[in-house]
């Protein structure tokens, strides 16, 4: 088991010294070898991107570097001098910021308190709240986001208003290294563009940065190198992120070759019965009077940006919010509003939008978290039967290439992209006549992401229904039949996926957007 | 490696140790399988146990030399646990379930004044059994709806419930000792069968009945998925507030179980009865390894919790210990037996992966 | 009683208001009562008495509060008592040298202050002491258990005993009462447990010590309403190789003894009954005036009830008194 | 709608409540702003005391009356309310910390104990605070680090420290009551300045002094993120162990504060003293809107929580309520107070959204 022959290509002229440099680092946990031999080198002022597949290591790695994890064996340089950071602060210290994957913002704190969170400005043990507020709002104006007040409790924000303060965070910081850990996946399309300007005046100034992501394209416009990961090791360090054939890289991180490319739509329409029609559904302040229907068989996308009201508006259809006003009706019949139980039996499922917090028992193994909203139906008389059932979660795992297969482990151990896939799976079984699925990609990596286009178009083959919601323009065109374009709170467009492109959903879409000070 | 083929790589996964390729791989499986770490909890909750023998040993050799005195002093430990671990039971799953219940002992109080009125012990043993479970019920099933349905906070409820519950306890017996002259009821307590007291197989079969509900019914299942992640619960279709009514309508049902069972032992009730047993049955639940938090608990850890509780203070009673003494040696050995179970989580987790090093 | 369901005071706890002496009706008095919330039948017969004393005599008004779960609790309760300013007050403190402060302040208002079986160090926090004796009851079953088994001829006798709160200080004394005693005989207690004056927790300690002592030749448990709970567990163990003595005298403890049929032999009294006479002399505070049968003009200073032991021989003579 | 122009649409933000694209629109930003739900569940507290004031006027017309009286009886409220609330202040840090102290009622009269002890009252006043005040710092980090760095379960920590503490203060005081002979010590209870009692100034500093330190000092701000996300906590560079310490300490402190308070009250101290104020702080903490689940509590709440506790309790002391009739209807105005509190939320949102609904 020794590592391969690393593929080793030209550094990029442009790029400073190596900052940071990584050899043999080993990770182990219980069970699991999550960094089994990693290199990395970082130089001062590029981007170097981190790839991998879903549970390659990358965010282990990352958490290595920050000091959260010890490395059980292996070398960490800074600087040209070897540094192990034995927690958090000591990188902090050393110049080294992090934004992970998982939100890590205290609820309860304002913008600012959270922006500082450990290392306030303060005198005698006060904090000096008047600086710390202006700071703050430099530091958000710096990420284009001057409107949102410093002294605001991150409990009121939107998701995407939470991702602007973990980089307001990791900008707090004097930092030589800012690492980011999927900043993207939260983002809209008009947000990632602001990221990336923002990055493009870091590394201006000499700050390295790490930027994993799962999406190509964004490594191809904002990457320097790529650093590749599978399964804990390195298998090609240093590609050039502009032209290294997108083909190479996928077969690096998975081993094989996928080709990137949404699924046959049958090529007739679906004529399939109608399942699910919505009339006029409204709540004050999230979304008004949208009408919509899906037919059996059918996919309908959703467009729109981040703060648009689409998981909302989910979350309304499948009762697990009131309607102020409007009807849901599915097969005919008026669903009882307000109960997801009635849903449920109706023949709805959901797949809500964070995992985390909306879908996941992140203590429990992996089967029970598939067989969550089914158990029911392996049993008898109340009794369940717990062979059956992980036949069944077993099955699922491998229809979408979970990665560990063991589906007894915890979820909690799953890397990100994985727990999305138990999410989406626990719908896979079952008799689910209509599937709401909200972001189900965020955070999947580019081979499962081909799967689950493939199990959600085989779905509909079946006959089952899908309402999707993503923030990915180019995924609601390419997998779905019938588009709807959604801006605040509105249903502003709809038309079917072969008449509309990705340009006019996003005009569309940015007439009126969540973080912009002023109107497009 | 990658240069090797992507279909030999694939088939050899050369970064995941061994075990994570065959999903099915015995080795480990007790470890991580279901419940495994529940059952090495357990096991040291066992390790606990026998060092408390052991002290019992050493310290009153003469006692332990006589066998038959060691079998009854066993049999007086379980039948001292019996009260409490069939309140304890219940608790199990109200944390489990993301709640808490401070109001037991209230309910067994004020059930078990309830049966022993005059006017419901006119109605004979089966008027009284029937009373006592019906009040637990019953204001389980108000802890329930208040904090289901009411959203009051679980512990304001149940707190506000235990202060309601022990005054109607004390109005209705009038704050006296409430005797109780059934022979069936005051039989409970003294009978044996098969040498073994009929307290210990109540015990034994709210046990079992509990462990069967948790580990094998949708009942249990929706109990670990609403204290684990509510939201999660609620949008898969469960539904969270009737499962909490359940939860604590059971718990109260325990606690009326509990009721005949202690009212029997001490032939009477009355409003200060089963003092501070909200305190016990949540310390050896939570000794047993039920999370305060939800989501996860084991009903074998909380009988343990409770045998180890009242091995402790039989120990103390063997020894003849003074109150005060008997409190501070008390909360050193909780302490103590908390950190055995930890001490031994690392050592085991270490020597395995010492092991993995080796073999790897 | 502590016993059964039966709720008023038997006639017998409290005085009557014979005709003539301090009977006679006179000025109208209002008395502010105070006694820690009842959790047992002592406390609750102690409430029970005085209310039904106050209400024998036609120019009492008591204005009771209860107080919750302690010192605490009680201070904050009299002092609102306090403001609204009863003649006498008659209290039963959580615990003496907690409220002796209390006492002081309301003796300094001018208001007089009877003081219910535990005792306030100071002596200028009140006007009267009236209590039962901890100590002698004590004495007393440690006497009566020392000379039955000097009778029998129990040489190096097994001796158990199950207290009662053991925060309380009463329960101190009464041990103290107990161990001085019986070590003038040269014996000594083999093993002691605490109880919480229930039954359900004298079951409990009963039961911890059958296990302590296989073999026993006499108990003291200091309260029969934790001794309903002390005779099941002697009943679950099936140990009969003992006698028992019992405290504070309640019905159903004295009738189990003139019966005979449990090992229950004797209890020392600690009557409830006290408080029905705080209230009677309370109420001649209050109208200024003396006890009748006595020649001094106001009531005395002190009074501390003897503890008596009833037996099979005299338990009818007491039943009547037991609560 | 959907057919109107972008700008137009924008301007009015149909999606979105208004403040949130408008940077510092005044409308509503009490409401979102920081502490803002703080604020408006305390004028939910306030409100519920003020029925309970308007309760004791109608069921004592009499009392209320007399204006000197209200007066007394209010600085009597304040009174009973002080030593809790000294104890609930350390307890609301350490809940919003994501812990429990179940101990402080034991820490109390350890401290208590101690100081009263003759060898203590031989250093006269000085030596008597002196080591109530290291009494409690003390057990309060032995409470922290067995939490911290014994990873034991607070709940569990704390419950072995509540039993071990008042086990050793009945060790100390031979279970006799103690009485304090020093004249400083007894005379903070009956001493008032400017016709307030001391105990009222020593509250509201402690108060004062917890409100500043939880909502200025960078100690406060890493209690909420220790708190409500340890994680995030870590991340950031807390010490999240080192801090928890901190958090016991203080409450144990906090305690030391409260055992002089109540040595001075009673002139005297024994182990069986503040019994389960334990309960009765963490009820105040929770009834004031501290989550029991960590991250979120505010210093007001929890004294307004203790406030309305001896409100009830004044209450019933001057309506010469029995025992068991208090425990009733305490159980359902703690119900009643909660509802309250929510019922009031719930109007307040709707009015709020239905006013946005309108003006869209
Ligand atoms: N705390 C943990 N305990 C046990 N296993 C863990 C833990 N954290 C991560 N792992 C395992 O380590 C491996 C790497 O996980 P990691 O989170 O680094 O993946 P990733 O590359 O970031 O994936 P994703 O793209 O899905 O975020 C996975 O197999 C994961 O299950
Ligand atoms: N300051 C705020 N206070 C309360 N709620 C807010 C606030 N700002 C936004 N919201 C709510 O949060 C929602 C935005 O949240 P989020 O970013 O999750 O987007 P979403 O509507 O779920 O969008 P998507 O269409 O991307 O699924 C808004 O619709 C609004 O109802
Ligand atoms: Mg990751
Ligand atoms: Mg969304």
């Amino acid at each position: 088991m020794t590592a391969g022959p690393l593929v080793e290509a030209p550094a990029d002229a442009v790029a400073g010294e190596v900052v940071l440099r990584l050899t043999d680092v080993v990770k182990t946990f219980p069970g699991v070898r999550a960094l089994d031999g990693v290199q990395l080198a970082v130089r001062a002022g590029e981007v170097h991107c981190l790839l991998g597949q879903n549970g390659a290591g990358k965010s282990t790695l990352i958490k290595v570097l920050a000091g959260v994890h010890r490395p059980d064996s292996g070398e960490v340089e800074w600087c040209g001098e070897p540094a192990g950071f034995a927690n958090p602060q000591a990188a902090m210290r050393a110049g080294i910021a992090t934004i992970y994957q998982e939100l890590d913002l205290v609820e309860d704190l304002s913008v600012a308190e959270n922006a500082f969170l450990g290392h306030e400005p303060r005198r005698f043990g006060f904090v000096r709240r008047g600086h710390m507020a202006r700071r703050t709002r430099q530091i958000l104006g710096r990420l284009g986001h001057p409107e949102i007040p410093p002294g605001r409790l991150v409990r009121h924000l939107p998701a995407a208003g939470k991702q602007i303060v973990s980089m307001a965070r990791a900008l707090s910081h004097e930092a030589r290294l800012i690492v980011m850990d999927e900043p993207s996946a939260v983002l809209a399309h008009d947000e990632v563009g602001n990221l990336f300007r923002i990055i493009r005046e870091l590394t201006a100034q000499g700050i390295a940065v790490i930027y994993i992501s799962h999406r190509l394209e964004e490594i191809r416009e904002i990457g320097d190198r790529v650093t590749v990961l599978k399964d804990g090791r390195t298998t090609a360090a240093d590609l050039p992120a502009r032209d290294t054939p997108t083909r190479d890289l996928v077969a690096r991180m998975t081993g094989r070759t996928i080709e990137y490319v949404f699924p046959q739509r049958p090529a007739d329409e679906p004529a399939g019965a109608e399942l699910l029609r919505v009339d006029g559904l409204t709540r004050a302040g999230e979304f008004a009077d949208v009408s919509l229907t899906v037919r059996a068989g059918e996919i309908v996308g959703i467009a729109g940006l981040v703060g648009s009201g689409r998981s909302e508006l989910l979350e309304t259809i499948y009762g697990a919010r009131r309607a102020h006003a409007g009807s849901v009706r599915m097969g005919g019949r008026a669903l009882r509003p307000g109960s997801v139980g009635a849903a449920v039996r109706a023949g709805l499922g959901m797949a809500p939008e964070e995992r985390k917090s909306q879908a996941l028992l992140l203590g429990e193994p992996i089967y029970r978290n598939v067989t969550l909203a089914t158990f029911g139906r392996y049993a008898r008389l109340g009794f369940t039967d717990v062979g059956r059932e992980r036949a069944e979660a077993d099955r699922i795992a491998a229809s979408l290439e979970l990665r560990p297969r063991d589906v007894r482990r915890p979820v909690r151990t799953l890397s990100g992209g994985n727990q999305q896939k138990v999410v989406v799976g626990r719908w896979l079984l079952g008799d689910t006549r209509l599937l709401l699925l909200d972001e189900p990609t965020r955070g999947v990596d580019v081979g499962a992401r081909a799967e689950l286009y493939q199990v959600i178009r085989a779905l509909a083959a079946r006959g089952v229904g899908v309402l999707l919601v993503s923030s990915e323009v180019p995924e609601v065109l390419g997998l779905a039949d019938r588009v709807l374009v959604m801006r605040e709170g509105r249903v502003v467009r709809e038309a079917p996926a072969g008449d509309i492109d990705e340009n006019t959903v996003l005009d569309l879409v940015m007439a009126g957007s969540l973080m912009e000070g002023t109107p497009a | 490696m990658s240069e090797t083929t992507p279909t030999a790589t694939h088939e050899r996964a050369a970064g995941l140790p061994a075990e994570f390729t065959k999903p099915d791989a015995p080795r480990l499986s007790w470890w991580h399988g279901d419940g495994g770490e529940g059952a090495r909890r357990n096991l040291g909750l066992l390790a606990t146990l026998l060092v408390l023998v052991v002290i019992g040993i050493l310290t009153r050799p003469d006692l332990y030399g006589d066998a038959s005195w060691v079998w009854g002093n066993t049999l007086t430990i379980l039948k001292l646990a019996s009260v409490v671990g069939v309140v304890t039971v219940g608790m199990t799953f109200v944390i489990i379930g993301g709640g808490i219940d401070l109001s037991v002992g209230a309910i067994v109080a004020l059930a078990g004044v309830w049966c022993t009125t005059v006017a419901t012990q006119s109605y004979g043993a089966g008027g009284m059994i029937f009373s006592a479970l019906t009040v637990g019920l019953g204001v389980g099933l108000v802890n329930g709806l208040l904090i289901s349905y009411g959203r009051l906070v679980p512990f304001i409820a149940t707190l506000a419930m235990m202060v309601a519950a022990r005054g109607l306890a004390a109005e209705i017996s009038d704050k006296q000792t409430q005797v109780s002259n059934d022979a069936f009821i005051n039989g409970i307590a003294s009978t044996n069968l098969l040498g073994i007291p009929l307290l210990v197989y109540i015990l034994a079969g709210v046990v079992a009945a509990g462990w069967v509900l948790l580990n094998r019914t949708t009942f249990g299942r929706r109990t670990v998925a609403v204290g684990g992640n509510p939201e999660a619960a609620r949008l898969a279709g469960i539904d969270v507030r009737r499962h909490t009514v359940l939860l604590y309508a059971l718990s109260g049902l325990c606690c009326g179980i509990a009721a005949i069972m202690l009212t029997s032992q001490a032939t009477s009730a009355q409003a200060a009865m089963a003092n501070l047993y909200e305190l016990d049955a949540i310390a050896a639940a939570i000794i047993g390894g039920t999370l305060l938090s939800g989501g996860r608990g084991t009903i074998v850890g909380s009988l343990l919790g409770v045998i180890i509780f009242s091995t402790i203070t039989n120990l103390f009673a063997i020894n003849g210990l003074s109150t005060e003494a008997q409190n501070m040696v008390k909360g050193g050995i909780i302490v103590a037996a908390v950190l055995v179970q930890q001490v031994q989580f690392g050592s085991v987790t270490q020597f395995l992966r010492r092991n993995r090093a080796t073999t790897t | 009683g502590c016993t059964s369901n039966e709720t008023a005071p038997t006639a017998a706890q409290t005085k009557a208001a014979e005709t003539g002496g301090n009977s006679e009706p006179g000025k109208k008095v209002t008395i502010g009562f105070s006694a820690p919330g009842a959790d047992h039948g002592w406390i609750a017969a102690i409430t029970n008495n005085a209310k039904a004393q106050a209400g024998a005599y036609s120019d009492v008004e008591l204005k009771s509060v209860e107080a919750g779960a302690d010192a605490a609790a009680q201070r904050a309760a009299l002092s609102t008592l306090l403001s609204q300013k009863p003649d006498v007050i008659v209290l039963l403190p959580h615990d003496g040298k907690e409220l002796n402060a209390f006492g002081l302040e309301a003796m300094k208002a001018g208001i007089p202050v009877v003081n219910l079986d535990r005792a306030f160090p100071d002596a200028r926090a009140y006007r009267l002491q009236i209590k039962g004796d901890n100590y002698g009851m004590g004495v007393a079953a440690a006497t009566f258990i020392a000379e039955q088994l000097k009778a029998k001829g129990v040489s190096n006798p097994v001796i158990g005993e199950i207290a009662g709160m053991d925060e309380l200080e009463l329960t101190q004394e009464r041990s103290k009462g107990f161990a001085d005693t019986l070590s003038s005989y040269g014996l000594k207690v083999a093993n002691r447990r605490a109880a919480r004056f229930t039954a359900d927790s004298g079951q409990q300690e009963a039961t911890g010590l059958f296990q302590a002592l296989p073999r026993i030749d006499a108990i003291w448990n200091h309260d029969d309403d934790q001794g309903i709970g002390v005779l099941a567990a002697v009943n679950q163990a099936n140990r009969k190789e003992f006698f028992m003595v019992g405290g504070a005298g309640s019905k159903k403890a004295m009738e189990d003894i003139r019966a005979d049929n449990t090992v229950l032999k004797a209890t020392v009294t600690y009557s409830p009954s006290m408080a029905s006479s705080a209230i009677s002399l309370a109420r001649l505070i209050g109208q200024n005036r003396g006890m009748s049968d006595l020649v001094e003009l106001q009531v005395p200073k002190e009074i501390v009830l003897a503890s008596e032991t009833i037996t099979k021989e005299n338990a009818g003579d007491y039943l009547k008194l037991g609560f």
